[in-house]
Parts: C-alpha cells; structure tokens; sequence
C-alpha cells in the first residue's frame, strides 16, 4: 500500500509521471522550475526532466499561455501554470480565441494538447484577487474542456487525462485543498466527462463539485442523521459534465441541490440547474435549488470570507427546503 | 545574448541568381493576381465577410517566406493571404477558403482571417492583432525543445507594435534564445490612423533593448527582403531572435470597401512608383530576362488562379452537421456529451 | 418630429449629448476619434469636443481599459469602445479585477463611473474571432452590469443611464442592429434594470435581448397565426436582469423559452432559467425551455452562420413544444 | 516628445534641509516599525491571508511619495505598505486594514495587497502585477484633461517589467506627454526569482526606446531619492513622462513565512550594510542632529504604532450585511435587484 500522498503531491506527480510517459509533455510557469511552483505543485521536476521541458517564465502570463498555443501547433504538450485564477483574466485571448478555436476554425487540420492549471477558491484569507472561482467561463467556451478534481486520487488521475486528451483542458484546482491527504492509483482509468457518485442515496440529490464536495459531505452526514439520505454527484468535469448521472441521480430523487463555491448567480450551477428543468423537468418533485457564493467580491477579512464560502449549513437547508 | 546580426557580413542583395529572383518574382505575381481577383470578387459580393489585401506588400512575404525551410514555421496576421500563398498552398484550397466553401483549406470555418496549412508550418492568419507573436514565440520553443532545426517567424504589422505581446515575446524570445524572427511589416498604416501618431517608439531602439538584432530593409525590393531574411533565418537557427523590419505600402484600404478618406490623394497616387512589382520585373529585364518570358509568367498565373477560382465555384458550401465534428477531436478517452 | 435615425448614429448621439452634459465624459478607443470609429459610432464627436476627450489609442486593449478605470478614480467618466467583443479577451484584468471590484474592495471610498461599449455578435460573416457574444462572463462578475440594447431608442437611453451610472457597465451592441432605424426619445427614462415587455400575450413568454429580439418578433407572428399569443420580454439588462418582469410573465403565461444568439450552454439564459426553476417553480406547466447558439465556434461560411444562428424557427419550436 | 531630463541640473542630494532630511527618516522608521511589527504579528497569527513587506526598501516610499503634492495620485503594488504609509494614512485605519477589521480603510475587505486612500490619490496597492501602470496611466490622463495639475506614479516591481503593461503605458504616456512618474522599485528579485533571470531589457534602454526620460538612483539612499523624485515629479508636471529606477533591497521573503531557500546566506548577511535607515541616521548625525534626537524619533514612532495597534485589536471583524451594500453604488437611476 503506498503512503498516503498530499493533493499538491498527486498533482506533481502525475506531471511527472506524464513527462516520463511522453517526451512531448512540458511546463511552463511562474516560478514552477526552480522553486518547484508558488503552492510546490512542480517539486522536484526540473531535477528531474531538465531546464528544456520545465520552464521558469517571466510574469507574462498573456504571452505564456499564447506560447503554450504555438507549442501545442509545433508538437508539444505544454502544461501552463496560471498562479492564481484571477490572473487567467490576462490570458482570455489565448485560451478562448486562439487554443479553442484552432481545431475547428482550421477545418479539423490540428489539436492543441495543452493544459492550462490554475487554482481557485478561498479560504486563505487572500482576498478578492486572488479567490475568483472563474470556471463558468471556460465551460461557456465550445473548444475548451474544463476539469476540478476534487479529491486527491483525481487530482492525479483527472490531470492525467487532462495532458492525454488532444485538446486544450482547463484544470481547475482548489488552492484550499492542496494540503488535502489521500491515495492515488496511477492505473485508475483516465476519463473525460464522467462524474462519480461520492455517496449513493434516495431522497435528494446534491450535485458539486471542487472544494464544494466537502461542505456536501458534511450535509449529507447531518441529513443522515435526520433520516433524510442524500445522493452526492462530484461532478468532476464541467465541460463536458455528466448530464447521464445527473439525470439518472434525479430521476431517483426528484429533487436536486447544485452546490458550488463559485459565485451563484451565472454560475455552473446555472446550466445544470437549466438542462435539469428542461430536459428532467417531469422527474422534478421540487425546486431546482442552489447554492453558491452571493453576489458580492470576496473579501479578505475572516468574517467576510467565511460568510461568503458556501458551506454544509446551506446546502443542509437547500436541501430541507426541496423536501418541505 | 545573441550576437549582434550588424556584425554579419551581408550576401548582396544583386547576388542572388537570376532563376531565384523569377522564382521570387513569380510568387510575387501570384499574390498580386490573387489578391487584385479577390478584391474584385469582393465588390462582386461572391466573398462573404471582410477581407484584408496585401497588394503592395508582396515582396516581403516573397522574401520572408521564401527563405524559410520544410521544417519552419509562421505565424501571420489578418492581412496573411501574401505569407500563405508564398509558402505554397494549393491556390484551389486557397480560394475556396475565402470563398468559404466546403473545400476551403479549412473547410470554409476561418475564411480569409484564419488560413491556416499545417501541414506547411502556417500556423495561421489571425483576427487578433498581435497575437500571432505569442503562438510563433511558443512555436520558436517547441523547435528548440524538439530540436527539430526550425525557425519560427512572427509577421505584425507596425500597429500592432503597440500590443504588450510584443515586449512580453522580444523578452521570452531573448532571454530563451529562441530560433525565432520577428517580421514587421511596416506599411505606415494602423487601420485608419498614421502609426506614427500611434506608437512613440522605434524597433530597432525595442531590439536594442532585449538585445535582439535589427535590420530594416526596403520591404518593396524584393532581393533585398530576400537576401536579409535569408541572412536573419539562419542566423536564428543558431543564435536566437533576429528582427526584421520590412518598410512596405498598403496600396488598398485597411480592408476592402474601405474608402480611405484619411488617406491624402497625393500618397495613393505615389504607391505605384514604389511598386514591388514593377521594380522586380526592372531588375529581371536588367539581368537578360525576356520581356515575353515575364508576360509569360503574368498568363501562366492567370491561369492557374482562373482554374483555382472556377474549382472554388463549383465547389458546395460547408455543411454544418460536419463542422460541429471539429469541435473537439475525437479521443478514446471516455467523453461526455 | 425627428425623422428616425440608424443605430449606430443613435449611439453617437447618446455619446454626443452625455459629452455635452458633463465635461467628465470622455471617450477612447481604436479610431474613435479621427476616422469617426471602425463602425462610425463616433462620427463628428472629434470635432465636437476635441481630441483631449475623444482620444484615439494605439491597440493596446489591455491598457487602455485599465487607464479608463484610473482615469475613473481621477474624475473622468471615461467611455472605452472595444472594437470587437472577442478582443475584450485583452482586458479582462482591468474589468473584472480592477474597475469591478474597486468600489468594494476599497470599502466604499470610490465609484468606477466608466463604461465599455462593444459590438457582439454574428450576421456579417466575420468569423469566430469576430462574431462572439460573451456576455455572460460579465454577469457573472459582482460590480458590473451588463446592459444589451436592442432598438434604436434604447441604443440611446441605455447608453445614457450606463454613461449616468455610477458604476462599470458594458454595454454590448450588436453589429447586426448598426443599421436598423428607428426613433429615440432624448429624455426617455435612464433605467438601470429595467426590462421591456415588446408584445403582450397570455399563452407563452419568450425572454430575449439583443438582436434576437426581432427573431423573437418574428416567431411570434407566426405563432399568432396559429392562435398561440406570445409575450415578449425584452431583458436589455442582463446584470441586474429583471426579475420582477420576468416572474410576472411566467406567473402569467406558465411557460417560458428563454432566446438569445450567445452559445447556450453556461450563457446568460441558464441563469434566467435556473432562477425561474427554483423561484417560479410553481408557476411552471412545462420545462423552461431555451434557444441559443450550439456548442461550437462561429464558422465563417454563409451556410455555417446561418445554420448558427437562433432563429424565429427554433423559436416557434420552442413555444410549441412548452405548449405540447 | 518630452526633453531629455538628463540635461536637467539637479538639485545636489546633499542640500535637502536637515529637518526636510528628518522628516523622511521619520517617514521610514515609521514604514521599518510598521513592516517589523506586521511581520510579527503575521508570526503570531494575528494577520489573515498573506503580507509582502517592504523592509530595506524604505527609502523609495520616503523619497518619492515625499516629492508629491496634494493633487498628485499614485499606484502601487503587492508590496504597498510603504507608499501608503508615506502618503500619511491614517496608522490606525492601516493596522485595522491590513488585520481585516470593520474599521479598516477599506472596511477589511482588501487588506494588505488592496490598502487605498482615495483621499489621498493613493489608488490602492494591487494584487495582480504591473496593473497599477495602466491605472497610473489613466490617473495621469485625468490629471492632464481636468487640468488638476497633478501628476500620477506608477509604482511597479523589477518583476513586474515583464508585463506587456509597461510596454503599453510607457507608449501611451510617451505618445499623450502625460504627467506621469514611472518608478520602479528594483529589489533584483521577482518572487523567487532573480529577475536577472526573467528579463533581458533594461529601463533606461527601454525608457530611450519610447523616448521617455530614465533615472536610475541609489534606492537605499533617502536624500538621493528625494531629490531625484522631486526633479521627475516637476519635469513630468509639465513635460511628459519619466522613469525612475531605484536600486534597493528586499529584506524579507517574498510573502512573510517564505523561508527563502531560494537565497543566497551571503545575501541576506549583507543587507544590513546598506540600510536604508542606518544611512540616513549616519547622514544625520553628521549634519549635527543629536543621537537622542533620533532616539526619541523612534520612542514616538513606536509609540504611534501602539496606540494604533491597540486601537486595531479592539476594533470590531466587520459585517458581511455591510459589506453587500457596496458592491453597488446607490443610485437615482432605476434599479433593479
Ligand atoms: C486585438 C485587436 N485589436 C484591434 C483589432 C482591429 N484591427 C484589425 S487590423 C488593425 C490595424 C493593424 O495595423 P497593423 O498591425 O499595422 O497591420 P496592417 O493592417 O497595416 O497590415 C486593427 C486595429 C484587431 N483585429 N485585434
Ligand atoms: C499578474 C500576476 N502574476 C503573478 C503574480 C504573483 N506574484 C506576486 S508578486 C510577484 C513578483 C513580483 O516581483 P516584482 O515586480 O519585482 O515585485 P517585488 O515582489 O520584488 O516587490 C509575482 C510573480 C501576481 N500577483 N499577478
Ligand atoms: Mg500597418
Ligand atoms: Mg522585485
């Protein structure tokens, strides 16, 4: 049995392990070579692929992600480090204009095997800079996967299949789970678009995905208590989602809660609430509830930040609500 | 540090043998017919959209281009039909691209803005301007890493100098010793606007500054673009970034059906004097050329682009259900919807 | 009374008039002020008012927003005009970081009275870097609003209220919609939120912005014929949209196809859906259906565009099938 | 263009007043204190999130904020604390900021990488590098078109230099002549990197390119800051941009708990010859001020940052309710939700 790894380690090593697998695989970053990464995601692997495949960049990230595109066209597989999520507002173009768009609006001549990691989330107090939860715009953008590994076994497997799939994938990571302990298995199969049932139930189904699935668990452990068994969907991918376990956990339960640490309103959680009431609308007992962050920037001081985090209380209530 | 390109000793530009320049010479010719055919088919409504011409500019993608390997790579801007063409696309593919039919080189999705030939290295003509640097900058990477022995080349015009892409690449550029020119085509004009009411700056002064070589050269003459690009090319290949500043003229507007009013009556009329065209065709006459053999050359292009154009007629317009296949490629990896 | 006007010139008549208003109004953009603008939304206003407030910039997008919310904490209301919408992809940092969060993040201390304006949209054949509708990603940011003008009258009253507005506001155009003609009224309300109902009916609400408003119209012709009354709420803001308008209609009609010409998927109708689906639950007598663009670039071709693009025929399916 | 501000006679660091000199001694020991008691209370846990202080760098706050006006606005950075400071925010609203409380400047929503005075042009420091150049650019466009007077800095990192922001403001200042001050703030590292190593240009290259004024001063030297600033910040009120680079020295890691590995021992070892502090005190010991004149310079600072940090630790978390309503500006116009 191997030692328990850190979620921050799965992910160094599925890097490595990928750039061992394919010579095509790089990365690129702030700080990522020689200091082994702002959150030590990329420990160790300058040692051991080199200065070529492992590079330190300027604070550049406009051009750096559009170096990652060119590479990806010129036959690598370039892992772009975006420090924080916030800062992927100065790489828009790159990611939505240029790598989305190339296969399809070069007649299916290319791909762009790249990854763009980024992390989200709060929870450390770092304020509204450095928190945004932005995943709803990538997974607005046709060409682009979106992935956020919630655990730490996905957290290697899922950025596994992210570096394999040929197009550009977003992968998100929460910077609240870094420290997170768990097992891998470097042989789980390495998928695209399938989400896992983190816990089995019958009367409501709460859909998340992230950080998020925490605060679900904890519900779904208060609900227990109270008799009231809740499925829980970990989503996983984002783009694309798994509209077959979504609809089947809801043709179960007939109510469903879609939790998420991103801001609510024009959220993910919006286009799955949306295709649920349209295409699951007869399975449907209740509401369509959810719940996400307010409207509102995240702020920096503990009392704000902690009143803005969704957590287990509203999904608890959420869900009490599509049974009342 | 790459070492300073002054240093290098130039090939005379009246050094180049007399095939070559007809070869530069034909495919100068040929972006000329084309680009004079589209503007036509344009104001004849038969392409969709807006189109950017080159027409004046086509010694540089002559030259630029022509100096390039199999193994290199480039990427171009909105007014890209000139690099595109140089390289060597099927002119049919071509056509029927910007016709936007089905048979289009990509399949009719970029039209004019995003002709693309991977095959050849095209790493694109893009809607965005300035972003072709970033993707050439990254392509200069993967030559190095894969160590393929490519060069990658950026072409941008003089307005877009004005985009922070350019300082973040001549940096990255730099500091990696990337195999890597960049290419300006300076033609005076920023869409509507002088550049020089638009960028206070020069590029041989922002060069110096990363320590990345300049040369300028007369961007209508095309030995000269020729012999410089060859000279900046290869020594890329070894020695990290080089500039080359092409000074050129937009015969037509920013795009076509532009009226130019900005434009003074007196500048249009003096473009032709400087015409590439004309000046090739002059030298090759000097060197023995028959007048016929170039009259010659001006038919046979004629007729490859009639053949080119009657191909892109005939050809069907795309079908939607096939496009959306392209969206993401096809993977084993379990996928979703 | 007034002969009607274009779009295009009822935009530059608001700039115009807001200039005149109030020596703080400033505009900046790519050939705004000698060419008149790329789409002559800011013809004559150079001469007008001079070339230190209608100031032509180098492409430089990023910093040219970001020096508008500099200028907007330094006493200006600077108006920016993002040429194509796609290349707002350039600017995001300054809108979403900086001009969004200001007022927030700086307790209070300031307002960010500036505007983007921006054309989206398809229907010239532009190309998928030139065509794209990214609205959503603006709504999804607390501290800005987002406002889609789709008549001629509005085109002038919105982007005055946005002008007047002490906050950021984007306010997307439709390069489609430049030409259209139409009357405005200098001194009509300057509502921030407010939507319109363009047509009553009991039967069916379609909730649409932008130019698909007149696809909108044109379904419900038809389905007039068939004895189906449509209503038609015109959104015009998407952030804050109005709810109240639209709850009404839904409580009203009991169902409801949400319209619009951005990629449907995550886009600005998900929310109005997920948010009818858990507050207007009870109103509902058939899933919420929506019509947006597919899950794919916009292509280039005629063919392609056209088979794009949401039209009064999805539409008319749409309400059709909600009444089935 | 602006005029070369190397022709400029300027004004001899040496003759600043002693009490101007003490005056920005003061300033810095109240940033030393500051940052010294922050990193404290950081260790401690009293502080949420993460700081960047500005230890041996206190004499580019001191110097050029000292060199503005009251009209005058500037932006800063990540690592801001000294330019507020400097600008004379109130202690007690910065202790109650950066330690997320209600009564905080920015109500302890921003914190240390978001600390803002509107009141006194300071337009926040920032967390997302090289953003405050366009801000500043802007600032100075409103400066010149109200005719305030005013001119407006732009603080940025060496690291920051790798952002296509400073390629885009030095234009747009350079081209519009706008008042501004470009100081960059060069501590040689960028996070954990030498910036050696991420960037290939330097300012005063790059400042020639666009024609804009460079100056590089001493940073650890108070009075040559002083009086460099001041010579920029007049020559750019009426004559268009300048650059100031200071060369100074980050004491600390990159984030308080860095342990700074990273980092030569050597290195840190030798900070403290160039205080910034000591400096400054030896300068005025030898213009005859009085060793206890200093020490009591210190008493009294710290017992400003006393009473401030008590007030900051009796002060209230603040309200998430209170906290909503300024998302929004309230407005007569119409509202919706
Ligand atoms: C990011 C971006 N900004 C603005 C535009 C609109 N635009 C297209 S071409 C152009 C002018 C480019 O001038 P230059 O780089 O000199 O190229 P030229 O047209 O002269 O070949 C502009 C502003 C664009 N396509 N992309
Ligand atoms: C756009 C952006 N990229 C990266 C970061 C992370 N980051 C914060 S400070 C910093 C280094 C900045 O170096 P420099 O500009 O020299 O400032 P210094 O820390 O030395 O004061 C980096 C990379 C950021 N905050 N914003
Ligand atoms: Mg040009
Ligand atoms: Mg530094």
């Amino acid at each position: 049995m191997p030692k328990p790894l850190r979620y921050v380690n799965a992910v160094a090593q599925a890097l490595n392990d990928a750039m061992a697998a394919d010579p095509a695989v790089m990365l690129m970053g702030e700080d990522v070579a020689a200091a082994g990464g702002p959150f030590k995601a990329t420990r160790g692997l300058l040692d051991a692929h080199g200065p070529e495949r492992v590079r330190d960049t300027p604070i550049s990230e406009a051009s750096l992600v559009g170096a990652a595109v060119g590479a990806a066209l010129t036959g690598m597989k370039p892992v772009v480090e975006i420090m924080f999520m916030d800062f992927v507002t100065l790489a828009m173009d790159a990611v939505v204009n240029q790598a989305a768009k190339a296969r399809f609006m070069f007649g299916g001549q290319c791909s762009v095997p790249m990854v763009l990691r980024t992390p989200h989330g709060g929870g450390l107090n770092a304020g509204p800079q450095h928190s945004q939860c932005l995943e709803a715009w990538f997974a607005h953008i046709p060409g682009l996967r979106v992935v956020c590994p919630a655990t730490v076994a996905d957290a290697y497997s899922l950025l596994r299949a992210a570096i394999e799939a040929p197009d550009p994938v977003v992968v998100v990571e929460n910077k609240a789970l870094y420290a997170l302990q768990g097992d891998i298995d470097v042989n789980a199969p390495r998928e695209v678009g399938k989400a896992r049932i983190d816990r089995a139930g019958r009367d409501a189904t709460i859909v998340t995905y992230g950080a998020t699935l925490y605060a679900a668990r904890a519900a779904a452990d208060r609900l227990a208590a109270e008799g009231i068994e809740a499925e829980i969907i970990d989503l996983r991918w984002i783009q694309p989602w798994d509209e077959e376990a979504v609809f089947a956990s809801v043709a179960k339960t007939h109510r469903v809660v879609i939790a998420h640490e991103a801001v609510q309103a024009f959220g993910v959680g919006a286009e799955i609430a949306a295709r649920i009431a349209s295409d699951a609308f007869d399975d449907l007992d209740a509401p369509v509830l959810r719940v996400g962050a307010p409207f509102m920037p995240i702020a920096f001081a503990k009392t704000l930040e902690a009143a803005y985090l969704p957590d287990a209380d509203r999904i608890v209530a959420a869900v009490k609500s599509t049974l009342a | 540090m790459p070492s300073s390109a002054a240093q290098a000793d130039p090939i005379p530009a009246n050094s180049i043998p007399t095939d070559r320049r007809l070869a530069l010479h034909r495919t100068m010719q040929t972006i000329r017919a084309t680009e004079t055919t589209l503007s036509r088919l344009f104001a004849d409504g038969e392409i969709p959209g807006f189109i950017h011409l080159s027409v004046g500019q086509e010694a540089v993608a002559a030259g630029v281009v022509g100096a390039l390997g199999p193994q290199d790579s480039f990427a171009t801007t909105h007014r890209g039909h000139g690099h595109v063409l140089a390289r060597g696309v099927r002119l049919d593919l071509f056509f029927k691209e910007i016709m936007g039919r089905a048979g289009g080189i990509c399949g009719g999705r970029g039209g004019s803005m995003h002709v693309a030939d991977l095959s050849l290295g095209v790493l694109g003509a893009n809607g965005i301007v300035g972003a072709g640097l970033p993707l050439a900058t990254g392509s200069a990477l993967a030559h190095q890493t894969r160590r393929t022995g490519g060069v990658a080349v950026a072409f941008f015009g003089d307005g877009a100098m004005a985009e922070g892409a350019l300082h973040e690449c001549l940096n990255m550029a730099a500091l990696w010793t990337l195999p890597m020119v960049f290419v300006c085509e300076n033609n005076g004009w920023s869409e509507f606007s002088p550049t020089s009411t638009q960028f206070a700056a020069t590029l041989d002064k922002l060069g110096a500054a990363f320590g990345v070589p300049h040369r300028r050269v007369d961007g209508n003459d095309v030995a000269a673009v020729a012999e410089a690009a060859a000279e900046v090319v290869e020594a890329a290949r070894g020695g990290g970034p080089r500039i080359l500043e092409c000074l050129t003229t937009r015969w037509h507007g920013h795009f076509e059906g532009d009226p130019q009013r900005y434009r003074n009556a007196d500048e249009i009329a003096g473009l032709p004097q400087n015409d590439p065209l004309r000046r090739s065709a002059e030298a090759l006459l000097a060197a023995g050329v028959e007048e016929s053999a170039l009259a010659a050359l001006v038919d046979s292009v004629d007729a490859e682009i009639r053949d080119a154009l009657e191909a892109a007629r005939a050809d069907a317009l795309p079908d939607a259900d096939a496009a959306f296949r392209d969206v993401y490629t096809p993977t084993t990896l379990t996928a979703g919807a």
